[in-house]
């Protein structure tokens, strides 16, 4: 059985800093985070062509990784992190995700023994639990993921991570149909139950090889609903649905920690700073140096308490600064730098508001993850940290109400059509059950009939 | 914590979505649009609001008035369809509201179908799926909602379709169009190999490509390759090739903006 | 006749800021830089195919700009700059160069007059006053540059900038052989003598077309003394000698402002910061956002004083996460953003120290540059400001003084190679003339027979 | 000003340069390695050292005490450029060095050439060039310059070199190795004319392609190209070629890392 949280890691928003983490994390060669300095975490993709043949894609990760560490010590960076987010192949034929985990770690040892950088690998096998049409997150595909877990923590990888996906057939339906209990059944109801096994699956494999289990990120729903509601004038989501998605997010990502992950959470998990408030975990973040892999909202603001920075993913290429790692790399470590010093010059509150400030006001995402607002809607989590739909209920009810309070100090500018949405989320939130069991009936039966796709037996329903 | 005065926000960031929101509501330009007909306006409107029930409701009156029902879908169901997707252009309505419009008109052509025997003519067919190898299919989703929207009949193969599968497809369904969506630099080569079993079967038809990996310099590399970057780019080159017919060249310069 | 500075702008080192320059500009559709905020300038080169002909030329930077406007909007940047690079056609062809710049204005007015977004162009043809083998720069080529400017400023360029090339054919031999007296008389004499005459003419074209003209760089040499360095580990040049280097860059790049020039000066121009505490100009600058186009050992350090940001260069073409210009354009804005905060909320000065900070101890030439250290390089320039020799020559000797306190407080620490280095440029310049007529005619002798494609003619000598 | 205390200033940058720096100085390494007879010692150590009049003293003296000029090239002046190289690509000495090296064995080689009707045999002809279109010139420089020191004979096209001109002199000199420089990406297209013209000719030889615009995946598109990333790739590539023959393939195996 996993412990839920109930309680805050941190008496207080303002205890919360980029860098430090209430329970810092030793992983790989000489690396710990969250104790005190952040670290810059390099993510990539391979070539396309580099996936055609095992041998094809080990070089290209071997390149990769002697760019990235050459890159570092060029510059003088003291840590740095690697990420192999797995292609399909990798994860699918989990002694490819071995070998590759192998060859990296091999560069990197070498680097470490060279020059002292301290330094760990991330690997995040490709959650590839699902038949053609369906998902099929239990049975056979879970044990290949598992094999794949397996397989990078016995080759070198540090730290285990993934992007599970659970609750997502009925998320993908709700969300581009502004269904907002749909958007809670999937991802705070299931999404939830299938972490749960998930991750206590990670958390013992990690522990047999004396690995890090990291942590998820609800990418296949909160980052999907941001990434349609994208930028300032794009049409797709109001950014008022979106941010609530983000918060109920929250309350399933939290399930990793309880299930006996423990940190660093994954950079594209912009729930991080409320998972940070409640579990006490370092995380990963990313947001004006990922530009690379994607556009944002809150580039600044999402580094108020990261502990490792990371790109996201960038195309290994060549730019006329090198390779597209050598590039983005840099930027980090430089990003890096910038909050060490603050730390080291008793500055870091200071920079870590000026980061807030920079998109508090930018986007209603922003207004809701800038620190203060996040640690509340993880007050509203742990309040009734049991039970898994209540939780990520609360989450989105804060969350409507930070909106507005921010709406009423007359900082934060919504347009009618943001606002609309939001008193509609709102109104259909009010009008939820507080009984779990309920919901949940009431849900089955719905979803079971408008989502052709979804298959109770996934979630053991 | 530090804070902003409001009146420094504006110095450093400009909610440009806020100061340029038009001044009509969705409501009030969808009112100026339906219309007048006052058996097809009780439709139309009930496909913008999206709510089946009403557009079946609107329906039964036409036909009990002594409406065609096949002449309804493409003069009540689409013309409604035709202001929501109007809105959506122009950046009033949001894709939700286009999502459950569409499903409420696919109800309703549905419903015409079981009044009468004749069978409605399409604007024209298309193939749609996501690359082998890929499940990023939300795009796809999109892209096959709004084709049907506007009257195409989609042929959706689904996500992590393999390329066979999409050749059997053309040869059997004969599309004016073929779409392809990739998320992953690694899956999207299955375009080119898409692209050139058909050349070598002697199919010569557009194949519009997009999704977050694809970029414009990818697809012009193979003959039949399309590209377009938004969704609704698929129902302006489907809309294009009826128009203009089938030439890639045509489609490359009105769609290759990059 | 140019009237030379001899006095500093700044009462101290302490008064110069990010955002504020003594002397703000007025430039473009709404713009003002150095007056309290910082902006970023985008910068790109055409993919190599577009160069073939004017058409397809004018096309890919209309992608260009209408990319990197939309993105802009798209996280509510308030304002941007663009800066066109020359590709030698579009100088060569000044009507090219022309109808670039008219195409992109008018892009650029469409977005302000539906946004109000502020914004600006800058051209900087390329100079192209050569011949195969040698410098040309007098006659025909000089003429052609200067139509270039007339065509770019007539069509709407808002700014306009050179990296000329004065004194390079002396500089290219000496760099790469330790030559003390070469690298001061290829930069500091020869390269302020062109300055001048190229800087008299940019100024009366900008004058005549009611456009701004901004500033140059020693791209030429400084730069190439700095590529050359390279990283930490980079065994082709010591670090020292390209500090050394950049300070007498400073004597020359100030040319442009005492003939006319008001800045903003250009991204590359690693010694803006020296300029700006003797001039009082506003100043771009680039580095940890600008990985794209070169790797620096002062990735935070230069943002300092800036009052634009900018990436220095990235070919267009597709990333993740849009168009590369795209990407690296959010980057910069999300790093005004940040400066624009702290501006507003009162911690500039404490934003500036910790940009300063991360890199003052990492590499000489960041220690030099740091803004105490680069306000005292400015001292000793305007000390002798009428002489461009001896000025330089101060600036090269202050340079040496600073690195050894620097060794001297233990806090900046260098390699044995690089002490031996410095050592013997410091013992060069001690050695060398105070005279600035004998410094000249001994070098006229010993170049003239030893760089075989110096031609003194180009300098009127 | 804010300042960093001296102890956390390790936390926020590692100087590894100077973490790493060798026990042994350059001059010590070089002792090391000097060649023992006492009539070369000289010529090697004024090579090291950069000093062209020591350097011809040296030679001097060895044939008056009755050494072959022609000899003296390949046994002290490439023994001492060999002493140079090789800290240089251990990372002991820095370039600079190797250019004033470089700048005394061609003085050396001069004066031995005038003592003597004999003609020295170089390693192999390279001809070099810069991009048409492109001023960047120094990168070239270096690989010239290192090229030479290693005893190779340089055809110096310079910058801005027309690809007609590449051709030409490589019809005439019959080189091994034609290295090309770019640091634009506008201009690093005459490489692959310069491939083109010179297969349409029926010309086979390694390609070496480099300078800071130029990469790996671009240099491998046209047949003869080799990617190098450092200018003493240069040299490697030549030194491989007279081991192994100019095989593309194998060239590409050894050089294309990325
Ligand atoms: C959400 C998401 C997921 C979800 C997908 C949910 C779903 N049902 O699709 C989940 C979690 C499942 C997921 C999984 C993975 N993902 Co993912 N994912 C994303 C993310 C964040 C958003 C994608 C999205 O839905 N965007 C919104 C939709 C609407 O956009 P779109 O599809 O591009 O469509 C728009 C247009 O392109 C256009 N369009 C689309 N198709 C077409 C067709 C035509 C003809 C036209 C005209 C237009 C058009 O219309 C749409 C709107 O206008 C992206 C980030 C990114 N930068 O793209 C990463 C991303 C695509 N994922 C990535 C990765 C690596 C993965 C995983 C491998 C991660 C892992 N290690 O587990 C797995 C993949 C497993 C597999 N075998 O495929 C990488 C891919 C990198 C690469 N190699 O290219 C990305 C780019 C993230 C990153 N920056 O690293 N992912
Ligand atoms: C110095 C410099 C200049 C100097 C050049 C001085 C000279 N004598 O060469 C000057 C000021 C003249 C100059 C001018 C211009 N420049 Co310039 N310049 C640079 C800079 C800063 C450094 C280049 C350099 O010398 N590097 C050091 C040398 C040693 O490196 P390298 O040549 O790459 O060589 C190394 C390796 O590549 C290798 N190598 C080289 N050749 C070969 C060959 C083989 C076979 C092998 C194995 C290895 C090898 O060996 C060397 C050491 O190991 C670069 C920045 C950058 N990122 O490259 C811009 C850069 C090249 N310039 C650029 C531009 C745009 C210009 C101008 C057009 C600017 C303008 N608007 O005026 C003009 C060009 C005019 C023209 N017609 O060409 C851009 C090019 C962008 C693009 N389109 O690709 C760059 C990339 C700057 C940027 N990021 O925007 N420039």
């Amino acid at each position: 059985m996993v412990k839920k949280y109930t309680s805050m890691a941190y008496a207080s928003a303002d205890d919360m800093l980029f860098g430090n983490a209430k329970f810092p994390v030793k992983a790989g060669l000489g690396l710990e985070i969250g104790a005190g300095y952040t670290t810059p975490e390099i993510n990539y993709a391979p070539r396309p062509q580099a996936g055609k043949s095992k041998e094809k894609l080990i070089k290209e990760y071997e390149r990769i990784t002697t760019d990235s560490m050459a890159r570092m010590v060029q510059i003088g960076a003291p840590s740095v992190v690697l990420e192999t987010e797995h292609v399909e192949q990798m994860t699918n034929n989990p002694e490819w995700g071995g070998a590759v985990a192998h060859a990296q770690k091999t560069i990197m040892e070498e680097y470490h023994d060279e020059y002292g950088i301290k330094c760990a690998l991330r690997h995040t096998p490709g959650d590839i639990r699902e038949d053609r049409d369906y998902l099929k997150l239990t049975g056979d595909k879970f044990d290949l993921l598992m094999e794949s877990f397996e397989q990078v923590a016995q080759n070198g990888a540090d730290l285990l991570s993934v992007e599970s996906m659970g609750g997502k057939e009925v998320f993908d339906y709700s969300i581009l149909r502004n269904d907002t209990a749909g958007i809670l059944f999937g991802i705070g109801v299931l999404g939830s139950m299938d972490m749960e096994t998930v991750w206590t699956g990670v958390a013992d494999i990690a522990k047999k090889n004396g690995v890090v289990a990291a942590g998820d990120t609800d990418c296949a729903q909160a980052n999907t609903a941001m990434f349609i509601a994208g930028g300032l004038l794009d049409k797709n989501l109001a950014h008022t649905i979106a941010i609530v998605a983000r918060a109920i997010s929250a309350g399933r990502s939290l399930c990793a920690y309880e299930a006996g992950a423990t940190g660093p959470g994954k950079d594209c998990g912009y729930e991080n700073t409320i998972l940070k408030s409640i579990s006490g975990v370092p995380i990963a973040q990313e947001g004006k140096t990922s530009t690379c892999a994607h556009s944002d909202v809150m580039g600044n603001l999402v580094m108020q308490c990261c502990d490792l920075w990371s790109n996201e993913s960038v195309e290994y290429h060549g730019e006329f600064g090198g390779t597209s790692v050598q590039c983005w790399g840099e930027s980090l470590a430089y990003d890096c730098s910038l909050m060490n010093v603050a730390l080291k010059t008793g500055k870091a509150k200071d920079l870590r508001d000026m980061f807030t400030l920079s998109d508090k006001y930018r986007d209603p995402q922003g207004y809701v993850l800038a620190y203060d607002n996040a640690y509340r809607v993880g007050e509203a989590i742990a309040k009734d940290g049991n039970d898994n739909y209540l939780r990520a209920k609360n989450a989105a009810v804060e969350c409507c109400n930070i909106i507005n309070e921010g709406v009423a100090s007359g900082k934060l500018k919504l347009t009618r059509f943001e606002i609309n949405a939001l008193t509609k989320v709102k109104d259909d939130l009010d009008a939820l059950t507080d009984d779990s069991d309920k919901f949940m009936s009431d849900c089955l039966t719905r979803f079971k009939e408008e989502v052709a796709v979804f298959r109770p037996e996934n979630y053991g329903l | 914590m530090l804070d902003l005065k409001l009146e420094d926000i504006d110095g450093i960031l400009v909610r440009y979505n806020v100061a340029l929101e038009k001044e009509m509501t969705p409501d009030e330009a969808a009112e100026e649009l339906y219309p007048k007909d006052e058996l097809v306006y009780p439709i139309a409107k009930a496909i913008y609001e999206g709510e089946e029930d009403d557009v079946i409701d609107g329906l039964k009156a036409a036909i009990d008035a002594g409406k065609d029902p096949i002449t309804l879908i493409n003069e009540s169901l689409m013309v409604g369809m035709g202001v929501v997707s109007q809105l959506y252009d122009e950046g009033i309505i949001f894709l939700p509201n286009v999502m459950m419009s569409a499903d409420a008109m696919l109800d309703g052509i549905e419903f015409c179908k079981t009044q009468t025997t004749e069978v409605p003519e399409p604007k024209g067919k298309v193939v749609c799926h996501v690359a082998e190898g890929d499940v990023h299919d939300i795009g796809k989703n999109i892209v096959a909602a709004l084709l049907r929207a506007s009257g195409y009949e989609v042929i959706d193969l689904g996500r992590d379709c393999p390329v066979d599968e999409v050749i059997e497809a053309v040869e059997k369904e004969k599309p004016m169009l073929v779409t392809g969506t990739a998320l992953m630099t690694t899956t999207m080569y299955a375009f080119k190999e898409i692209n050139d079993k058909l050349l070598e079967k002697g199919i010569q038809l557009p194949f519009a490509c997009g999704g977050g990996a694809v970029n414009q310099d990818f697809v012009a590399q193979y003959d039949l390759g399309v590209y377009g970057e938004e969704a609704s780019d698929a129902v302006k080159i489907a809309n294009f090739i009826v128009e203009n017919g089938e030439g890639i060249e045509k489609l490359r310069e009105e769609f290759h903006k990059h």
